[in-house]
């Protein structure tokens, strides 16, 4: 079976083992192994992939697997990845495996839990994998609708309402992909013959332009929902806030990626001429979103609202730099999505270790935390450093290559947005410094407080592979930005035809 | 004879249960199951079995491939229909009545199946009533239960009152064309403003069967007040067998007016859609709720229709196998909660994961295969019934359909969420299911599971759908 | 033409009668008053076919057949629906089509 | 004009007079009455037309079965010289203009269409034509449909029965 | 040959790594003296490297030239612009080595003594590990990026160090604010440097700051607003240089970051990281003085602003640290100050030479000054001058050592502070006579309130002490004379044969006309401050009260706290964030919540349509019917 493969049939195999395991400890042992083998197989993957590009093949797509599927209408399942999709993958692995980790207290439901979760990562693998736009879009609804069940009976708060609310919303953005995805799919031949529904066949024809300005904003609204575009990121808060832990770290870590990862391998690498003419109608949004999610952050008192509204602004810049239209600000939105990804969900790993020991997400009932748990509040620190952009993490790698190639716009218009989307950054110290004076430094407000015990083995194994993930990106990232780079060259080819790039 | 193998076996069966009916002792009526169960069984596996094709009564009645798969569609579905009924049957009240409900059921399908062969409008309308008026007997089958009898009532006028209208229609249809054959119609219907109406008319009364709004509200009463199988059957099997007569009518019979309903299946089926949602939203009843969820089906199924081509007739009889399975499974765990607690409220479900994980389970499968999740086959269904309307360019009505869907979701979710998220005080307890229901959520479970990812089933009705059109 | 009778008045009769029938289905109460406003309806639609068989299609005899098994279907029909209706006088003494509201919204 | 003229207008005036009447008559034997005048000059058209068979078949199945079954329900079901009670004034009104609407929507349809002029044979349907007809399984041929009407009677027997049937104590 | 010079970077990097994460294996101690020889071992291949700059390699031509020690490819943004790590040697940058890896190795030395108990121990010389490695990191920057890179941490550092009393709320608050001040400035800078490598290509300095090189002579780019966009860069870039150098505006944080452990202050807010603003515009200086002269003008306004308006408050403060800081600020604004009326070539350059000579001086001073303000401060507990007085007797190293650095920085010859004060004082006589006033009237005023603060340290009221404070420990009071010795003696090192504007060399000499005048006036300011605080007279208080709202004002820091606050709390918070919020709430929020609440009332509202009544279902049947037919006969048409 081909490597790509793998990263769905281990999945389903653990699932399946989990379905047989007799106690909650062997469900956790299942899930944790079988995604620990999904690690070392994404880090196999990177590896064999630098590999493979270091001897010289410099095909587009590697791993490439194509089978049949639905002859007539042409639905394969195909399968490869470029740069980017083997780094989505590896931050995949590396979130999941520390979500495992991170919900190894839930004693409820456990084995439906972990069920959900790694259906959930395998709808994510699937979706980084596909180069099918069926079988992606299969994958990307495959990968909203667990979030249901896991926001819905293990989560906190108003979980109904933010369960319902999340699924819908994002659902609304999957019906506009679908209708996006079908106008691509009877446009994908326009000189008649035989239409595709493969990605890479569909870069290479010309769609007409005012057939692409039709479906572009469908595509780009419908995979911005996921990636939180403004204003359809109310989902984000509310359900950030009531998933469980692990939820929401592979929500935020990885799940809101599937919308920026889409809005770039689909809306713009295959609509770019619409991409280009409407650019700047998503760009002022995504500008918004920037500025605006930072802003957000600052009122919060919950935790995770913070931390969710922060996603917002961060996701923004994602969005914002994909539009950009050049290959640095390119890289750079993928480099932020793993960052952020990272990021995110060592915050939310962390959130929930601190809630499950304080029992509130209200900043103002704590304080003086790092006192009593060092460790988890060393490791928010760093976070928290980590998400304002603190150079040796990898937020700033990603931050300062999306900004310097913003800026290689000639226009005012995207200079200007450039620098409003910069001083985000400032914002950004704002929330995060309050945050972490308030909640950790100080005096400790609750002296139940002071009783509490610092990480356990299995949250400092799920914070310490995090926390290495971000400073290993943050400390050497030319590896992973030149292999994200490689993967960028036929976007930027294709986007060269719809206008000046720079 | 053979050509016709279907209906033969079918009658041949129906006799073969009156008689062991006759010879039946009093008190061992429930004996008939197996053997009724087994005689099914064994008519839908022959019906699989390769025969002749081809046209009998100079035109009255022919059949194709695709039509000996549309009656194989059919069987498979009363076969599940035959298996879940078995706990209601068992029940004091049905006792005396268990080889009538057969044979009536059989009748219907009979009906369906020459309505589905008809080549003209005298065999339709024959088995359009044949296969509706033993359903409304089976509406008020349970005689001592007001709400049934009130679902008959209402069946039994509501279709008398469309088949006036469509036999209207029909009169018409003769009157402008000289003919009642197929093909002769087909060569000479135009769209004069007599001939519209007619064509209206003829609509409407199919729209009835199909519960189409605004020509569906019969349906919600009738499906809450009959027993919840006639319910499971009315709302799958029939509804089955009106979409794919009404598919090969337009397609074939009216291929000249083709932009005309085309038009009107645009309007009709933004229209199904919507309301059919809108008041599913706010149903407590659990079949009260499959009742509105399977009017917004139909609405989502006009989508394949109006593709007027290959792909839409093949989308067509696609989804309504895959709807056949996903609904006869929510149908089949609303049963036997039925049967076994007499409990028909969502608010009832409350909890019920806890108490009985498979059943919920199969629900949420069946109810996620309506909704159109992946990778259950109700999205393979759903996504290629759009693309038939998308291929026509009609991407606002994909776009409708597909917001549409967030709705229906939506209500979906509210079942989900009672049995999954909320925690009740009294939930429905733990109880044991009989085999034979185990065996029809077993069926309808494969069948949504395997249904959407075996492209050779679709490939294989693509196949058959050549030319139909 | 039929010897001075032009198709369209048995036309015009028969959809009068047509929507004198609907009508009476639509306000009638009573649901044996309501059958019968149904078999007005059905008798048009017979003289329709009727009058199109002899008047304009008199080489085969399709209209009169139709007619023939619309009123078969018409007899089943009325049965079925009297069986109910008694049926419902039984559980309600009343077979007011108001009645029948047990169920809605 | 004509005799059949005159027969037509005869036969139609019964027939509208008494639709009318049967809808809106308040004693339900009455309107019981009226539609099986209406029945009966339907009878006459049918005759008219030289459909004797049909004709025939009109009154003894249509007039004599079921307005025969329809007095019987009647007689079960409710008090003979009951008034029945006056229908909604709105309810009146919005169905009688939908009925107008459609009346002059289907007779305005019906006036716009140039039927074609045809002769009329004279001869009347010979019954043998039409038994050979109802056994006949080619084109216009009735076998096939006779089967079914058979099947759907059967079934609207037992359905009937099994309704209608008292419960056994 | 200088590729070992990456270590003097390393080491405290490795160190950091090392006690942070095993230093709890461990006694506290050793993580201390681990610290303070890592440190050494730095600071030795400073001077080593030093050495060899000056006096192995020397000059080429007759200028000393920029080396690349070290360089690799950190990140590619595009195919010009390249992040690179790298050492860069050059006369500022080896003056800075060798500056902040003594001083470093001084506060390493005398925390062992001055941290001793302290919980966190060992996270304090992790911290001050890391500080180390990103100020060297810093001033050894190939490329701006890179700069810029070790400036936030260098900021994090500080902000870390600032906090490191993380259970006292005021300690929080000063790191948090210290941390954004600076990070808003960074903004700028980072805004600068966008602009500039937009507008020129490269990030390098090698490219950049070449006179003949494309940058400068080609890159002034378009104009906006008057300027060019060279000139806006380089004013965004000197926006972070002021705020890192805490300069009027920005200077709010230096104050308030004494909450910090004292070692800290000395090192950081003293000097080492507050000099970071003076270092960037020495080290961007050619670019400022061809392409953006305008920015240079600021520069030098800035700079005498903030000089005057600190030295100024510090006049009014009580809090030993405080008073401190704001000379800080006060000195750094003479080297800004010194930058901005400097010209570029040899003896032209004699203000960027003087800017950095008093760079050197004062990190020697300063440091003494700070680490025997700890001494003081450890002695007897508190930072406030009222509860001090005649400590000369109990503390009499410290008295020495700070009594030596009150006169070097008030600039009494021969102290090393009176050299490179004269040199800035030339540079802006040279300039005009206005700026000169504008020098003797700082001195006088940091020669006053630097007595003010000796005289009621050591002299003044005898006060009743809890415990009779004790002279520091050996281990503290040694940096101290090492520093003193550096603050008596660092002036003879003739500095403008090291470190000039174009690397040529060239003689200084002292120019009397200067420096009488600026001798007189720091005596002068001196002696004042005798008269007022040598014994408890109530001379300061009726001169403050006849100042009256003048005072109040200095002694309020002239309110530029509160206008922050009222413009963060006020206005950011108040006025943006919270109506963001609600506006996400109840707007955004709202209309995605609105459309189900529609949703939810149609169906609502249309449920009478099921009504139940089989009548009323046959009228919409027949209707619909009609209705469809109607549609469809009249209104469609094709």
């Amino acid at each position: 079976m081909d490597i790509l493969t793998l990263f769905i049939v281990i999945p389903v195999i653990t699932m399946i083992g989990i379905v047989f395991c007799k106690d909650h400890k062997q469900v956790k042992w299942a899930a944790a192994i079988g995604m620990g083998i999904q690690l070392l197989m994404a880090a196999y993957l990177i590896i064999h992939f630098l590999m493979e590009r270091n001897a010289g093949n410099t095909a587009e797509m590697l791993f490439v697997k194509d089978v049949v599927w639905f002859p007539s209408l042409n639905i394969h399942y195909l399968v490869g990845v470029d740069g980017i999709s083997v780094a989505m993958i590896g931050l995949t692995s590396i979130v999941i495996f520390a979500g495992v980790f991170a919900s190894w207290e839930v004693e409820e439901l456990t084995k439906e839990f972990f069920i959900s979760l790694i259906l959930l990562s395998s709808g994510v693998f699937g979706f980084f994998i596909s180069l099918d736009l069926f079988t992606l879009f299969l994958f990307y609804e495959l990968a909203v609708i667990p979030m249901y069940l896991l926001i819905g009976i293990w989560g906190s708060g108003p979980r109904e309402y933010s369960a319902m609310k999340l699924t819908l919303m994002l659902m609304g953005g999957s019906a506009l992909i679908m209708v996006g995805l079908l106008g691509l799919y009877f446009h994908s031949n326009p000189s008649g013959g035989q239409l595709t529904w493969s990605i890479l066949d569909i870069s290479k024809v010309h769609i007409p332009v005012d057939v692409q300005k039709f479906f572009f904003p469908f595509l780009f609204v419908g995979f911005g929902v996921l990636g939180a575009l403004f204003p359809f990121h109310t989902w984000s808060p509310d359900g950030h806030a009531s998933a469980p832990t692990a939820v929401s770290m592979l929500h935020a870590g990885v799940l809101m990626k599937l919308g920026g990862y889409g809005c770039f391998r689909v809306a713009v690498f295959l609509l770019p001429e619409a991409a280009h003419e409407l650019g700047w109608i998503f760009i002022i949004l995504t500008t918004i979103s920037v500025i605006y999610g930072a802003f957000g952050a600052v009122w919060q008192k919950d935790l995770k609202y913070i931390n969710a509204y922060s996603s917002v602004s961060h996701c923004g810049m994602v969005l914002f730099a994909i539009l950009m239209f050049n290959k640095t600000a390119m890289d750079g939105a993928i480099l932020q999505m793993i960052s952020h990804g990272i990021m995110t969900a060592l915050f939310f790993a962390l959130i929930g270790m601190i809630y499950g020991r304080t029992h509130t997400r209200y900043i103002n009932e704590m304080g003086g935390l790092m006192k009593v748990m060092p460790f988890l509040g060393v490791a928010y620190v760093i976070g928290g450093l980590a998400s304002l952009g603190l150079p040796g993490f990898s937020g700033f790698v990603a931050e300062m290559t999306i900004f310097v190639g913003a800026f290689q716009n000639v226009d005012t218009f995207h200079r200007v947005a450039t620098i409003i989307g910069v001083s985000s950054i400032v914002v950004t110290a704002v929330y995060i410094l309050r945050v972490i004076g308030i909640l950790l430094l100080g005096k400790i407000k609750n002296e139940h407080y002071e009783h509490l015990t610092d990480a356990k083995w299995h949250e400092r194994l799920s914070t310490g592979v995090l926390i290495f993930g971000i400073t290993a990106i943050g400390l050497a990232p030319l590896w992973l930005s030149e292999m994200i780079s490689g993967g960028l060259g036929p976007i930027i080819q294709r986007l060269l035809l719809a206008g000046p790039v720079h | 004879m053979l050509i016709m193998r279907h209906e033969l076996l079918l009658i041949a069966i129906t006799v073969i249960l009156l008689l062991i009916e006759i010879f039946l002792p009093h008190d061992k009526k429930h004996k008939i199951i197996l053997p009724a169960i087994l005689l099914m069984a064994l008519v839908t596996a022959a019906g699989f079995i390769p025969g002749p094709t081809g046209v009998l009564f100079g035109g009255m009645y022919g059949t194709s491939a695709l039509i000996l798969l549309m009656k194989n569609i059919l069987n498979i579905g009363v076969l599940i229909v035959f298996i879940q009924s078995v706990s209601w049957l068992k029940l004091d009240d049905q006792k005396e009545k268990i080889s009538e409900f057969f044979i009536l059921l059989l009748s219907t399908l009979i009906g369906m199946d020459y309505m589905i062969s008809s080549g003209d409008f005298l065999m339709f309308y024959l088995g359009l009533e044949l296969a509706t008026i033993p359903i409304a007997t089976l509406a008020a089958f349970e005689r001592y239960k007001e709400k049934s009898a009130e679902a008959g009532v209402k069946l039994i006028f509501m279709s008398a009152l469309s088949s006036g209208i469509l036999l209207y229609g029909l009169s018409m249809i003769y009157g402008t064309t000289g003919t009642v054959y197929f093909p002769e119609v087909a060569a000479t219907f135009q769209s004069t403003p007599l001939q519209i109406l007619a064509f209206i008319f003829f609509f409407a009364g199919m729209a009835f069967k199909i519960s189409l709004v605004p020509f569906h509200l019969w349906a919600a009463d009738v499906y809450e007040g009959a027993p919840i199988n006639v319910t499971s059957y009315l709302s799958v099997i029939s509804k089955g067998a009106a979409v794919f007569i009404f598919t090969i009518i337009l397609y074939t019979v009216f291929a000249k007016i083709a932009l005309m309903w085309r038009d009107v299946i645009y309007v009709i089926a933004i229209l199904t859609m919507t309301m059919g949602n809108l008041f599913a939203m706010r149903q407590r009843n659990i079949k009260r709720f499959l009742a509105f969820s399977s009017i917004a089906q139909a609405g989502f199924i006009l989508l394949g229709i109006i593709g007027q081509s290959q792909l839409g007739m093949t989308t067509v009889i696609y989804f309504v196998l895959i709807y056949i399975f996903s609904n006869l499974g929510a149908f089949g765990v609303a049963t036997i909660i039925s049967n076994k607690t007499g409990k028909e409220s969502i608010d009832d479900y409350d909890g019920f994961y806890r108490t009985n994980p498979m059943l919920s389970l199969t629900m949420m499968l069946a109810l996620f295969s309506l909704a159109g999740i992946p990778p259950i086959a109700g999205f393979f269904g759903k996504f290629f019934l759009f693309a038939a309307a998308a291929k026509q360019g009609l991407y606002i009505l994909v776009l409708i359909a597909v917001l549409n869907t967030i709705v229906s979701l939506y209500y979906y979710l509210l079942i989900i969420k009672a049995m999954f998220l909320n925690r009740s005080d009294q939930p429905i307890g733990y109880f044991k299911s009989d085999g034979y229901t185990r065996l029809g959520l077993a069926i309808c479970i494969a069948g949504i599971l395997i249904i959407g990812f075996a492209s050779p089933v679709y490939e294989f009705i693509l196949k058959l759908s050549y030319g139909i059109y | 033409m039929f010897e001075g009778v032009p198709l369209t008045w048995f036309l015009i009769l028969a959809t009068i009668m047509f929507f004198v029938g609907i009508y009476g289905f639509l306000v009638r109460k009573n649901l044996i008053t309501i059958l019968m406003s149904l078999e007005l309806i059905l008798n048009s639609v017979n003289i329709n076919f009727v009058a199109f068989n002899k008047l304009l299609y008199p080489e085969h005899l399709e209209g009169m057949f139709f007619t023939v098994f619309i009123i078969a279907v018409a007899a089943a029909e009325a049965s079925v629906a009297i069986a109910i209706i008694i049926n419902i006088y039984r559980r309600l003494v009343n077979i007011d089509v108001e009645n029948m509201k047990e169920m809605k919204y | 004009m004509t005799n059949n003229q005159i027969m037509f207008f005869i036969f139609s005036a019964v027939i509208v007079i008494f639709s009318i009447l049967t809808v809106t008559s308040r004693r339900i034997l009455r309107a019981a009455t009226f539609l099986l005048f209406v029945l009966v000059s339907t009878a006459g058209l049918y005759f008219m037309l030289r459909f004797n068979f049909l004709a025939a078949i009109q009154l003894t199945l249509y007039a004599g079965g079921i307005v025969v079954l329809i007095i019987f329900s009647i007689l079960l079901t409710s008090h003979v010289g009951a008034k029945l009670e006056q229908p909604g004034l709105a309810k009146v009104i919005f169905s009688a203009l939908t009925a107008l609407v459609g009346a002059a929507v289907a007779i305005a349809a019906i006036l716009q269409y140039k039927f074609p002029e045809t002769v009329i044979p004279k001869e009347r349907t010979n019954i043998e034509d039409i038994g050979q007809a109802l056994i006949s399984t080619g084109k216009y041929g009735y076998a096939l449909p006779f089967e079914v009407i058979s099947i759907l009677l059967l079934a609207a027997m037992i359905g009937s029965i099994i309704i209608a049937k008292k419960r056994k104590d | 040959m200088f590729t070992y010079t990456v270590w003097i970077v390393l080491i405290p990097f490795f160190l950091f790594i090392l006690i942070g994460f095993f230093g709890h294996k461990f006694k506290p101690l050793v993580s201390g003296v681990v610290g303070t020889s890592g440190l050494f071992a730095s600071m030795a291949l400073s001077y080593y490297t030093a050495y060899q700059y000056f006096f192995v390699v020397g000059k080429t031509g007759d200028v000393f030239g920029k080396i690349i020690g070290y360089n690799t490819v950190w990140l590619k943004l595009t195919e010009k612009l390249h992040i690179d790590l790298g050492v860069l040697l050059d006369p500022i940058s080896v003056m800075m080595l060798i500056v902040i890896t003594t001083v470093s190795f001084m506060v390493h030395l005398y925390s062992i003594g001055y941290m001793q108990g302290e919980k966190g121990y060992m996270r304090f010389f992790s911290m001050l590990s890391l500080f180390s490695f990103s100020m060297l990191g810093l001033v050894v920057a190939t490329n701006i990026f890179q700069m810029y890179i070790f400036w936030e941490l260098v900021g994090v550092s500080s902000y870390l160090l600032i906090g490191f009393y993380y259970t006292r709320d005021t300690a929080v608050a000063a790191s948090k604010k210290a941390f954004i001040v600076t990070r808003f400035a960074d903004l700028g800078f980072l805004i600068g440097i966008l602009l500039l490598s937009f507008n020129t290509g490269t990030f390098d300095f090698l490219t950049l700051t070449d006179p003949n090189g494309v940058a400068i002579t080609q890159g002034s780019g378009i104009m906006f607003l008057g300027l060019s966009t060279m000139t806006w860069s380089m004013i965004f870039i000197f926006m972070g240089g002021a705020g890192k150098s805490a300069m009027f505006p920005l200077h709010i944080w230096l104050p308030d970051a004494m909450e910090g452990p004292t070692p800290v202050s000395a090192l950081i807010h003293a000097a080492t990281m507050v000099v970071a603003g003076v270092y960037l515009v020495a080290r961007m200086f050619p670019i400022f003085h061809f392409s953006a002269p305008v920015a240079l003008d600021v520069v030098m306004c800035v700079g005498a602003f903030s000089s005057i308006f600190a030295a100024v408050i510090a006049c009014t403060q009580y809090d030993i640290k405080r008073v401190l800081a704001y000379s800080t600020m006060s000195q750094i604004g003479l080297m800004m100050f010194a930058l901005g009326v400097s010209g570029y070539g040899a003896e032209e350059g004699l203000g960027f030479m003087a800017s950095m000579f008093h760079l050197f001086t004062h990190a020697f001073f300063k440091a003494l000054l700070f680490l025997a303000a700890g001494a003081i401060i450890h002695a007897v507990h508190s930072n406030y001058m009222n509860d001090m007085g005649g400590l000369r007797k109990h503390l009499p190293i410290t008295h020495i050592t700070f009594l030596i650095a009150c006169l070097s920085i008030a600039g009494i010859p021969p102290l090393a502070g009176f050299f490179s004060k004269d040199e800035i004082l030339a540079a802006g006589h040279e300039k005009s006579m206005m700026l000169f006033i504008l020098g003797l009237i700082i001195s006088a005023l940091t020669a006053f309130y630097m007595f003010r603060l000796y005289f009621s340290i050591f002299w003044g009221k005898q006060q009743q002490y809890h415990h009779t404070p004790h002279e520091a420990p050996k281990v503290m009071t040694i940096p101290l004379i090492l520093l003193a010795l550096g603050a008596v003696f660092a002036g003879f090192i003739p500095f403008s044969s090291f470190v000039t504007s174009d690397g040529k060399p060239f003689a200084s000499h002292i120019d009397f006309a200067v420096a009488i005048p600026a001798v007189l006036v720091g005596v002068l300011g001196a002696l004042t401050a005798m008269m007022f605080y040598m014994k408890e007279t109530n001379i300061p208080e009726t001169i403050s009260r006849s100042l009256g709202g003048f005072y109040r004002a200095a002694f309020r820091k002239f309110y530029i706290d509160e206008i922050y606050l009222f413009i963060t709390k006020k206005i950011l918070f108040n006025y943006v964030s919270r109506p963001v919020a609600w506006f996400d709430r109840h707007i955004v929020d709202g209309s995605m919540n609105g459309i189900s609440y529609v949703t939810n009332e149609v169906s609502t509202r249309i449920k009478g349509m099921q009504s139940g009544q089989l009548q009323q279902y046959a009228w919409i049947f027949v209707s619909g019917a009609i209705g469809l037919a109607l549609a469809f006969i009249y209104l469609w048409t094709l």
